[in-house]
């Protein structure tokens, strides 16, 4: 029989160091306790001396990563809390369930830090719906957002839909959220204050989630708890599933805001992964005081549960507060009051002379002591592992990996590989899709906040406003994106270009980024190839955020994402947040306006190394250093980023008003904009086109390689007033070409394609619901 | 008395903010009332907003209509006071007898968020007596359960009394004779599946909205 | 005396069923054809307390009358046995 | 043969059941305080074609396994009679 710790998931190496900081043998409770929080989801023990690297600090960073969520400040002592987090592999088993509480989860983190949510995306990832089994995963996911989000009344503004076969039994679920909240009520989780009482809020504690933890009281250990034999019983102790709900969130949220703004909690912290394992020893560790917890206070769903399940299980929907005695009373008339149960479940007690922060686990107040353990050890002093590096062979030429130099003729390289094989329209209608199936699913109006929603412009547009911060003129812009193509060829540049492409984003909305958040989803770590990819992606994340002044307040780490034997292609999201500081009309949004001119800003690559058009016509996933990706020119990048946001940013209601010094625009000067990205400039006019049942005619593109480049750093304006457009943007520096004229029924783009605008509308309507609206697990 | 209109909210409703903004951007005097209250105080007009009562278990509206506050809505209606409920509310409504028929699960069995076309009827209702009969709205629609069913006989008394205020363009979601809203025979009891409130400011695109609540404001006076 | 109670709630006749319409659309997508009149309804279990059998029934069908069943458009099934502790 | 079948679909023991969770607390506040142990899940009936009853057994079976039961949270009770007509 192997060994417990084994069976829990740690080495022999992880257990001698438990042994170290204890002194002592753990027992059973103690062991499990130091799985769950050495396991590498709560400790990031292969990719937490990577993560340093990442830039964290900007004059309105109020907390950055280590947190809960990262708080900024967004003037009018209004600040903005996010995160991101990845709910992939309870997705791949319940996609409903798996995708609910991954949303419930992140919408914790961001209450827990006083902040209201008030927008979450959700970018997704899997295997194409063609194949059945992805169907009823995408749907499933779909519906458990949906779900969870629509009824905890939170709406869901924006997110990704991406489709490759290397997610086939993965699918990568990410859940971003942001809140908002007035600077004063920014809580930590950081308990303090002997005497006070830690309280438990929410649900009663099952045996939700819970792991190779319930092993401990298996038969197979042949323990005290273990007799009854009971087959039901045995069977209701497999791990099992996390079951979301969000009307209790809901309760939990304004119970939670309610005793914020009362100042009746000292600390707050959610439970999420690891339980009250994690929520405990964290909120202990971080204040650096001692605390005790009795088991017996905690109430229970299932009435025989052992210290181990109740203390590591992963039931929903639960909060951990530090309350002075005094106020308790005030504690359980608000929760009440918003139907929550509250229940004191321990206290802070003093240090122990030599041993400090002690987190100690009684069967009850005064009784046996279960399990004792300095705090810190269990949640900061895991493993650090510094994992093999292996770089792909042979590693060939390196590319040059983000130029800041200006691009010159002969930096462009022509890899056209697959250009002449590329037939245009069909290109188009394979890679088309509409997602609005998807969103159509989510209400992404509640708070009527909702300027632009998803679809409708760059990035999602948002009044910063909610019930108690009433609206001042300013607004959020949200992007999610991910490139995992790209970075499947060169993870560095390819997670810079995907850092840049979110804040072009939402500077096509008028908005400046001020803060980004990440997920990084990547294979097994113990692969030296997928430790190579995470460092470089890190690298690229980290160089285009120093240069783009974006700082990075958070983010969440999810490895041994593998589907038939394959890690996952490298998978790293952002999700970056703008500000407009003033806005009084809608932003462009992504469409076109009969009669008009189509401008180019930012030039294009005639490279299709990594594009989306080029994969049609592979056999084999993208592999590190396939070819060369287009280049990123960061210094470009940030103009063009500075022109834009002041372009839209002034139309829409900005004082930096560039467009004062424009004589003769009536109107606005910016009808329509897009960037381009997936499917270059083809899929960037089908999407305009469209969203409008508008056609255009364009002259300006004359190869396949510039129709389907996806060269960074560009984008699609729509205007009346083609040369004053172009001559502004010259004036800063962007090269601007008129490439086409809008009108008619028909996208026709020289000899290359030809396309009626009813038709690609309908193909990529129905491509969802063709595979979607059946749906079986098979 | 100073005209107040009421929001009534229930653990797990969620729009009570946004119709409160929204009532007061066009002029109104409004606040919420928690459902546990079992006395309305000063009240011209009763809103039961969109949300997830009771996060919608059972059935929406199935267990919101117990609540303390509701006998009290009930008795409001009786003598004739404006009453609208909103998605949620309409939900509420029906469960409580206030409306007849039910609202039933989507026919494609999927949330649906998005703008619709509408027609108001008549403008017989606290809800369109400023709208005209014919006139076309563009409203948002958020729900997962506004399926209007009813039986054969119920349908001919909503036809006879043209008391269904409110239909869809096209089918939506599988309503019989596409209906998003519906009044009681006196006209003071409204109950729609579209958000008004979510129509009525200009910087989010629509204000089609702002005649419904309108209306209601003015028969609130 | 504790009772089990199972209430079964199912779609009036006379009422579409959009849940058993989807089950049904799906079943014919996999090659179930020979499968029909698909209806789908819920299922409530508890333990009830009560000092008779007759005592059990009457309580549940007043629970079914006032919360679980709504008449415009479903029907009950109820089953009572006595619990087996 | 035609038959019918009743599927009825549970949630595991160890399984957190909001919506039964959800009407407990609603009969507690109808004063229905002798009710616990509140579990939902659904019941989905059907008409279906077989050459015998061991055939309707294992088709429903397989139907349960392949669309109607995910066993990681739920387990399903099968009925099946003979068709009246
Ligand atoms: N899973 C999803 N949830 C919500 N919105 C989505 C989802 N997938 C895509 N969208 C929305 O659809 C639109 C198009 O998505 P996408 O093509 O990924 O955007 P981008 O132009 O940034 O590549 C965006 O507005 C996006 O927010
Ligand atoms: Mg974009």
């Amino acid at each position: 029989m192997e060994k417990k710790h084994i069976l829990l998931g740690l080495t022999d190496d992880e257990f001698d160091l438990v042994k170290e900081k204890l002194g002592r043998e753990p027992n059973d409770l103690e062991l499990a306790m130091y799985s769950v929080m050495w396991s590498e989801h709560c400790s990031y023990k292969s990719s937490r001396i990577h993560l340093g690297r990442l830039p964290s600090e900007s004059p309105r960073v109020l907390v950055g990563p280590g947190e809960n969520a990262g708080v900024i400040d967004v003037g009018d002592n209004i600040a903005i809390a996010i995160r991101i987090e990845s709910h992939n592999h309870p997705s791949a088993v319940e996609p409903y369930q798996g995708a609910a509480t991954g949303a419930g989860g992140i919408i914790r983190d961001i209450f827990t830090m006083g902040a209201r949510p008030i927008a979450l995306m959700d970018p997704l990832f899997t295997g194409f719906p063609e194949k059945p089994h992805n169907a009823y995963l995408l749907d499933g996911i779909v519906k458990g957002i949906s779900g969870y989000g629509n009824s905890v009344g939170v709406p869901t503004v924006g997110g990704n839909l991406v489709f490759d076969a290397c997610y086939n039994q993965n699918p990568l679920v990410n859940v971003f959220c942001l809140g908002i909240l007035p600077k004063d009520r920014l809580v930590l989780g950081r308990a303090s204050g002997v005497g006070n009482l830690v309280v438990l809020l929410g649900s009663s504690t099952g045996r939700d989630g819970i792991g190779g933890v319930s092993i401990l009281a298996s038969a197979a250990f042949g323990d005290e708890e273990g007799a009854d034999g009971n087959a039901s019983q045995s069977a209701s102790k497999r791990p099992s599933v996390q079951v979301g709900d969000p009307y209790e969130e809901k309760r939990l949220i304004e119970a939670s805001l309610a005793l914020l703004d009362a100042h009746l909690v000292v600390a707050i912290q959610d439970l999420g992964g690891a339980g009250l394992a994690c929520a405990t020893s964290e909120l202990a560790a971080r204040g650096r005081v001692a605390m005790d917890v009795y088991l017996s206070e905690i109430p229970l769903r299932e009435a025989d549960m052992t210290p181990p399940e109740i203390m590591t299980s992963e039931s929903q929907e639960r909060m951990l507060a530090i309350v002075k005695p005094d106020d308790f009373e005030s504690v359980q008339k608000i929760c009440q009051k918003l139907e929550v149960q509250a229940s004191v479940i321990g206290r802070i007690v003093p240090d122990n002379a030599d041993c400090l922060s002690q987190l100690r686990i009684l069967s009850e107040s005064g009784g046996k002591v279960l399990a004792d353990m300095p705090a810190a050890t269990l949640a900061d002093e895991a493993p650090k592992y510094n994992r093999k590096i292996t770089p792909p062979q042979p590693l060939g030429e390196l590319q040059d990996l983000i130029s800041p130099t200006s691009r010159s003729a002969d930096n462009h390289s022509t890899d056209s590989r697959h250009s002449h094989e590329i037939n245009g329209n069909d290109a188009v209608l394979k890679l088309l899709f509409d997602p609005s199936f998807v969103y159509e699913q989510y209400d992404h109006q509640l708070f009527t906040n909702t300027i632009c929603g998803p679809g409708e412009a760059d990035a999602a547009v948002l009044k910063l406003s909610t019930p108690d911060i009433a609206f001042t003129g300013k607004a959020l812009a949200l992007s999610s994106d991910a490139n995992p193509n790209y970075c499947a060829i060169n993870p560095r540049l390819g997670t810079a270009i995907t850092v840049a492409e979110s804040a072009l984003n939402v500077a096509c909305t008028g908005a400046e980024p001020i803060g980004l958040v990440n997920c990084l989803n990547f294979g097994n770590p113990e692969h030296g190839e997928v430790m190579w990819q995470l460092s470089e992606s890190i690298d690229g994340m980290s160089e285009a955020c120093k240069q783009l002044d974006i700082p990075v307040v958070g983010g969440n780490v999810s490895l041994y994402n593998a589907s038939e034997g394959k890690d996952i292609l490298p998978t790293p999201v952002v999700a970056v947040v703008g500000l407009i500081e003033n806005i009084d009309k809608q932003p462009p949004v992504i469409g076109l306006t009969p009669g008009e001119t189509l401008i180019l800003l930012g030039t294009t690559e005639q490279n299709l190394c990594g594009s989306a058009a080029a994969r049609l016509y592979e056999n084999s996933s993208p592999s590190p250093h396939a070819c060369t990706l287009p280049h990123l020119d960061m210094n470009f990048h940030k103009r063009l980023i500075g022109f834009i946001t002041e372009l839209v940013g002034s139309q829409i209601g900005g004082s930096k008003n560039i467009l004062k010094e424009l004589p003769g625009v009536a109107g606005d000067l910016v009808t329509h904009i897009h960037d381009v990205s997936f499917g270059g400039i083809a899929l960037a006019l089908c999407e305009m086109a469209i969203k409008s049942q508008c056609g255009a005619e364009i002259t300006g593109i004359n190869t396949t390689a510039d129709l389907f480049s996806e060269s960074p750093s560009r984008v699609i304006v729509c205007t009346k007033f083609p040369e004053i457009l172009t001559a502004l943007a010259e004036r800063h520096g962007i090269p601007a070409q008129i490439i086409g004229s809008t009108g008619g029924k028909k996208l026709q783009i020289n000899n290359l394609l030809d396309l009626d605008v009813s038709d690609i509308s309908y193909k990529s309507r129905m491509y969802l619901p063709t595979y979607l609206e059946v749906t079986d697990r098979e | 008395m100073d005209p107040i209109i009421k929001i009534v909210t229930f653990p797990g409703t969620n729009c009570e903010y946004d119709v409160l903004k929204q009532l007061n951007f066009l002029g109104a005097d409004a606040e919420l009332i928690w459902h546990q209250e079992s006395d309305l105080g000063s009240c011209s007009g009763i809103v039961l907003p969109g949300g997830f009562a009771h996060g919608d278990y059972l059935r929406p509206g199935a267990i919101a209509r117990f609540s303390p506050i509701m006998e009290q809505v009930i008795k409001f209606a009786e003598s004739g006071g404006p009453v609208i409920g909103i998605c949620n509310g309409f939900q509420v409504l029906t469960e409580c007898g206030l409306l007849p028929g039910a609202l039933s699960k989507n026919d494609r069995m999927r949330f649906i968020c998005k703008t619709v076309s509408c027609v108001v009827k008549t403008s017989g209702s606290v809800l369109t007596s400023a709208a005209v009969a014919g006139q076309t709205l563009h409203l948002p629609i958020n729900h997962g359960e506004g399926n209007y069913v009813c039986d054969e006989e119920t349908l001919k008394y909503l036809r006879e009394n043209n008391l269904a205020v409110l239909t869809y363009t096209e089918d939506v979601n599988g309503s019989v004779e596409q209906i998003a809203g519906i009044s009681n025979k006196a006209g003071n009891v409204v109950g729609l599946m579209p958000h008004p409130e979510r129509a009525t400011d200009p910087l989010l695109g629509s204000t089609d909205g702002q005649v419904l609540l309108r209306s209601f404001i003015e028969a609130s006076k | 005396m504790e009772y089990k109670v199972q209430v079964i709630v199912k779609p009036l006749d006379a009422i579409a069923n959009p849940e058993g319409k989807a089950v049904e659309r799906a079943l014919a997508a996999l090659s179930f054809d020979r499968v029909t009149k698909v209806r789908a309804g819920k299922v409530i279990n508890f333990t009830l307390e009560a000092d008779h059998p007759e005592k059990a029934r009457s309580i549940t069908e007043e629970i079914c009358q006032k919360l679980l069943v709504n008449p415009v458009m479903e029907y009950s099934e109820i089953q009572i046995s006595q619990s087996g502790n």
